[in-house]
């Protein structure tokens, strides 16, 4: 303690007391100018609450938010990087036509902003893809069995399984775009010589690629990818503009119907730092060890 | 009649019994539709969709869908219907159809005391005068029918609207009653509700996709009954004129 | 076993090898070299279709090999290829990195494989090395892993460029005495490289090289003591030199 | 040896490539292919959605990029959305590059607090998705200090860029040589003038790539100030959706406009990052 | 002008000076030789604040250096220094170069920087490379217009780290004229340099150290003939042997 404060210097204390200058002025207005009652103490049940019918503890809105977040992001990480894998590979094809079909979609969705590619993607290809799948019928049908939990573990609400669906859907498409970009950049890591030492023993392409420059390439990715799967969690929440159930639409209603804007919101966002930081924390420590073995 | 049977086995009411379920598409909206403590939908909407759904003889299921994306979602068929306290107009009913209503609620203006002291009505009407409403709803459509030189600006949620009058960012939102008098009566120092007079009667209805007469013909029917048994009344009385269901609400 | 006859090779519009006639016998060692950017790696990189050749013909084992070939793959197992910068794969150990040609490509079953890498590391002297990573070991035990993979594949021809060039002096005698081991087996060699004292021992043509042109093929006594044209005089005395 | 270089050699020619590879590589035919399955795909949708009793209306869209009424030409609300865009992201981009300055050098200034400050703001930023701090802003921070919509807009946008350009400036920083530093301090120049002559004219080098890159970003994230009503593209967007219903055609044209717009900032980038690449 | 008493250095643990005394005077030529490692450049570093020391006292031109000095800006406008690696600023001319120092610290007017400048390049022998930048001059035209950019600001005593280690073998000579030239104006030098040629007919003192300790101040007839120590006579052989 005392070595730290021997290393301070004057603009150390000036930030400090910058700091506590903004930090009073937010307090000293929310008690005094502003008109507002807040009501921290209700925020604890809408985390996990005591249901007044059933008589248990059950997850309220925020615990039912994230937890749909979680699984939003789960799924549609990994939808995106099979599909990003699949964008990354066509965008080194030797074949111009591939090539520019994955550019126009990589492109598309570079520069048109999330919330406009969202609104695309829902209305005109998730939609259709539920109703030709005849989603809806199906997963309601699950609903209606007795022995549901399986389902209702890994997916949620039944009934609100389309809406999931949509959801992840969206999102990978969004997120592949990224990915492809991250593989790509992997795979054009890879040495040249990789490649030929890979076709002088008589591989052909496909195991070209399969056995010798894939591997190598996702290791390189993991780092890259990871990042791109915290931003993914974090994109999630775009998702609330199309009623998909997650955290911040769930955030969106407790504040249409109680009003405790504030305390809501900050809940909310609190609730993402915490996924978001612990997951960069643990990535970079995984990624620490694996540099050094 | 082969036409007349295509038709038939394509309305809504068929897919509605052959699921035996009911789709319904709502926005949270106090007190039409609102989470309660527990974390479930109660509300005016909620009890039409489940009387609704039992006169029919099947489930019922609600789908909470952010208000702007609404009729969008009703068209490319998320939900069989819309019974969100939609009111009918011109512009909407071009895209989608709907019933008779099922409720009517006169909108009254609910101001920021401060900043509207001593203004009449139609100091309302300038430029400089804020008004803000949720993005679709029925009170933007009115506000900008009733006052159209003051600026309008619209929000996704209707929570945030009162929020901006509270904290003076605008002079004046507009919602059915008894809201605007419950909000000024929780803060009686910062809102009131100046004028006496409704708005807009015209009626709230359900919404419907566009060429199904048979729904059409089926919702119709149902709510008239509603009106003669006195129901809709009733119900209405107690979300609208009734604060019996405040202590399920964290308002 | 290789006949190249009036190949000509572009890179856009410079002319990379230009006329170029060789043969190259069953069991024949052939030692190329050149000044830098004479066109010698091209060339060997036209035998196992690394690069393609723009016109004139190339013949080897019977196959004729032009861009395209359905018979590419088949050709590229009966040609090895070493590589100067040994293009080892990173990701496997020095026994996986012998043994995934053969058993990918020629389909051969895990257990044979890996006897076959055994064998041939035993042949360049690694034994022990099997479960390392290939950056686990020195340039020269890295370069001897290269040219286990290619024997691996029992390939009957091998092409090596510049093998030694990116070692340390200590290291290039490990990877040279295997080139003369192999090359005592009977195996098909075309090497680039500048050793000549390795040249001497092992080559029975010598193949000089310079802007793209063969200037002169001749054998190594010949060469060595009297080549028939100035520029090669003068690079061999450049180089022995040193 | 000819001078036309490929049609020199003298060698027999080649066996050539099955006839439909050379087909299927040939450019022409690459575009041609491109080109039908980008149709097939915008006509699938264009009838998918008609299949599910959509009525396009695109004849409607032309009187919200323009009209012609009694005063004469007037801009509809799509082009003045953009400009409002564009007025909007330049704002937040001038003082997202200030704050991001301000947060790197406190990064990179070695105090204590200082360095301590500029993490925990990095990490909250980064950790936190835009439309949540944006919802933080508004409705917690803009009652307590008092700022309106468009300031709020303004300061969100900026802020979480401030954290991405901060990263940005400091690995620019960091690109110059430790030499540089030691040099300038050798001729007894302090250390503000050692960033203003002689680090950042040289860092520019490395930063203006991916600065341009992060105007794209900040256009594209701009969009979602909609929800919160401050007039620009999308809120206009989604406000004549609101009015018309006319949601597919608009969304479509809206995001054809950010297209046109970030597109030809992106190839402004890359271009950029050319020519810094042959210098180096 | 320099005085080092008890001088000690660490970088965390490692101890990287020790004990260090040593006294330079008015117009005194020094120059440090010693092993790789040893502590030359720390040495020197510390003379005008590039490190720091953590005990002992370190008294230039009459000003205490230590850690936070408030004078150590001025200090180091009278200590110049000259890398090893020139550090010339790459977006700024020659001449640029030479006057940001003074019009920017000194406060000096442009023309007249300017004039002093022009001055200087005609002491280093390159006038005619005002204008160019420093990527478009040779390392030992670089290494000249360093010495150039700290004579422009009027120091008093010249640091050199081994000024010459980084060039081709034509230029070092150069650069070696430039400082004898310097030297016989009276500076006060302090040199780290392996070029012994340069020492014998400059340095009027010769320090040499091993391992962050200084083991041998001698004067450069007895240092190159008859060092004290073993370990001096060694590190001589060994470079005097090239
Ligand atoms: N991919 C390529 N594109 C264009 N030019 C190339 C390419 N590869 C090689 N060249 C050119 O072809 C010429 C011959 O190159 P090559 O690598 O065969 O020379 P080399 O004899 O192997 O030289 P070295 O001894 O340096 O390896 C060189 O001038 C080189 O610049
Ligand atoms: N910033 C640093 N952090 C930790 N150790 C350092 C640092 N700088 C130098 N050292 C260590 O201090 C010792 C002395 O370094 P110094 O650079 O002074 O040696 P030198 O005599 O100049 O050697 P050379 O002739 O190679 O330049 C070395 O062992 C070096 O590893
Ligand atoms: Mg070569
Ligand atoms: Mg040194």
């Amino acid at each position: 303690m005392q070595n730290f404060i021997k290393k301070l210097r004057w603009p150390d204390y000036l930030i400090m007391a910058t700091l506590f200058a903004f930090f009073g002025y937010i307090w000293l207005s929310i008690e005094g100018t502003l008109n507002y009652n807040w009501r921290w103490e209700l925020i604890p049940g809408y985390v996990v609450g005591w249901h007044s019918g059933r008589e248990e503890y059950f997850a309220n809105l925020f615990l039912q938010g994230l937890v749909a977040t979680i699984r939003i992001s789960i799924y549609s990480g990994i939808l995106a990087l099979i599909l990003g894998t699949f964008l990354g590979v066509a965008r080194c094809s030797a074949n111009l036509t591939i090539r520019m079909l994955a550019r126009t979609y990589l492109e598309f969705l570079r520069n048109v902003p999330p919330v406009v590619v969202v609104f695309i993607f829902f209305f005109f290809l998730s939609q259709q893809l539920i109703d030709a799948l005849n989603l809806e019928r199906w997963a309601r049908g699950i609903a209606r069995q007795e022995n549901n939990q399986i389902w209702t573990f890994f997916f949620g609400e039944m009934r609100r399984f389309p809406s999931l669906v949509s959801g992840v859907i969206v999102l990978a498409l969004f997120e592949s775009a990224f990915v492809g970009e991250i593989i790509r950049a992997g795979i054009q890591s890879i040495p040249k010589g990789q490649r030929e030492a890979a076709r002088s023993i008589g591989m052909s392409q496909l195991q070209e690629l399969r056995y010798v420059v894939l591997p190598q390439a996702l290791k390189k990715v993991v780092p890259p990818l990871a990042n791109q799967f915290i931003s993914l969690i974090k994109d999630s929440s775009i998702l609330s503009l199309i009623s998909v159930q997650e955290l911040t639409y769930k955030t969106v209603e407790l504040v249409a119907s109680s009003r405790m804007i504030f305390e809501a919101w900050i809940t909310t966002a609190a609730f993402y730092f915490i996924v978001c930081f612990s997951l960069s924390r643990i990535f970079a420590r995984l990624e620490k060890r694996s540099d050094k073995r | 009649q082969s036409a007349t049977q295509g038709l038939s086995s394509e309305s809504v009411i068929e897919t509605i019994k052959q699921d035996g379920v009911v789709r319904i598409g709502l926005s949270l909206f106090v007190p039409w539709s609102m989470r309660d403590k527990n974390g479930d939908l109660i509300g005016f909407e909620l009890d039409v969709g489940r009387k609704l759904a039992e006169d029919m003889g099947v489930e019922v299921e609600f789908v909470p869908t952010a208000w702007d994306g609404i009729i969008p979602a009703l068209v490319s068929g998320n939900f069989d219907v819309i019974i969100s306290g939609m009111s009918v107009t011109a512009q909407r009913n071009l895209t989608i159809n709907f019933t008779d209503p099922y409720a009517y609620s006169g909108l009254a203006i609910l101001a920021n005391q401060s900043l509207t002291e001593g203004m009449a009505l139609e100091d309302f009407n300038k430029p400089d005068v804020t008004f803000v409403a949720r993005r679709g709803a029925t009170p933007a459509v009115v506000i900008a029918e009733n006052f159209p030189d003051a600026t309008l600006l619209l929000f996704d949620e209707d929570g945030a609207s009162t929020q901006e009058v509270l904290n003076g960012n605008a002079h004046a939102s507009m919602a059915a009653q008894p809201t605007p008098n419950r909000d000024a009566a929780q803060y009686p120092d910062t809102l009131v509700v100046p004028f006496e007079n409704l708005y807009d009667q015209r009626g709230e209805a359900f919404g419907l996709r566009k060429g199904d007469p048979d729904a059409m013909n089926f919702f119709n029917n149902w709510i008239a009954q509603q009106w003669r048994s006195g129901w809709l009344q009733e119900r209405h009385d107690y979300w609208f004129a009734s604060n019996e269901w405040a202590d399920q609400v964290a308002q | 076993m290789i006949e190249v006859t009036n190949l000509d090779k572009f890179y856009g519009a410079f002319h990379a090898l230009k006329n170029i006639d060789l043969t190259v016998h069953q069991g024949q060692k052939v030692v190329i070299c050149g000044p830098s950017g004479s066109g010698k790696s091209t060339l060997i990189r036209c035998f196992n279709g690394l690069e393609w050749h723009n016109s004139g013909r190339l013949v080897i084992d019977g196959i004729e090999v032009y861009e395209g070939a359905k018979e590419i793959r088949d050709l590229r197992q009966e040609v090895g290829m070493v590589f100067q910068q040994f293009n080892l794969f990173p990701h496997l150990t020095v026994l996986e990195n012998l043994t995934i040609g053969p058993m990918k490509v020629r389909k051969i079953s895990k257990a044979q494989a890996e006897e076959t890498a055994r064998n041939y590391l035993d042949r360049v002297h690694i034994p022990e090395q099997a479960d390392k990573y290939p950056a686990q070991l020195s340039g020269g035990q890295q370069q001897r892993v290269a040219i286990a993979r290619s024997l691996c594949m029992e390939t009957r021809i091998m092409l090596f460029d510049e093998p030694t060039s990116a070692l340390d002096p200590e290291m290039i005698n490990e990877v040279l005495d295997v080139m003369v081991e192999l090359a005592d087996t009977g195996m098909t060699m075309v090497v680039v490289t500048h050793e000549m004292g390795f040249a001497r021992k092992v080559a029975d043509t010598m193949v000089f090289m310079e802007a793209g042109q063969i200037v002169e093929i001749s054998p190594p006594e010949q060469f060595f003591t009297n080549p028939s044209s100035e520029r090669c005089r003068l690079f061999l005395n450049q180089i022995l030199e040193h | 040896m000819s001078d036309l270089g490929i049609s020199g050699p003298k060698g027999q020619p080649l066996p050539k490539p099955p006839v439909y590879k050379r087909f299927f590589d040939s450019v022409p035919v690459s575009i041609a292919i491109y080109t039908i399955v980008v149709g097939l795909i915008a006509y699938g949708s264009y009838a998918g959605a008609q299949g599910m009793g959509y009525n396009w209306q695109w004849y409607r869209v032309p009187q919200f990029l323009y009209r012609n009424t009694e005063i004469g030409f007037e801009w509809g609300e799509i082009p003045i959305g953009l400009v409002a865009t564009i007025k909007l992201s330049v704002t937040a981009f001038l003082l997202a590059t200030f704050l991001g300055l301000l947060v790197a050098l406190l990064r990179l200034s070695g105090l204590v607090v200082g360095s301590a400050v500029a993490i925990g703001y990095l990490e909250l930023i980064r950790n936190i998705p835009l439309l949540v701090l944006l919802y933080l802003f508004y409705y917690v921070l803009g009652p307590i200090f008092g700022f309106d919509r468009y300031t709020a807009s303004i300061l969100t946008l900026a802020v979480f860029h401030s954290a991405l350009i901060s990263e940005i400036l400091r690995a620019g920083i960091n690109a110059i040589p430790t030499g540089q530093w030691e040099a300038a301090k050798s001729i007894g120049m302090s250390p503000y003038q050692t960033y203003r002559y002689i680090i950042l004219p040289q860092s520019v080098r490395f930063m203006l790539p991916p600065m341009t890159g992060e105007v794209v970003h900040l256009i594209k994230s701009s969009a979602i100030v909609s929800v919160i009503a401050v007039a620009e593209l999308t809120t206009f967007g989604r406000n004549i959706i609101s009015d018309t219903y006319m949601s597919f055609e608009i969304w479509f044209t809206i995001a054809l406009v950010y297209l046109v717009v970030t597109l030809i900032l992106s190839i402004g980038v890359s271009h950029l990052e050319k020519k810094y690449a042959v210098d180096q």
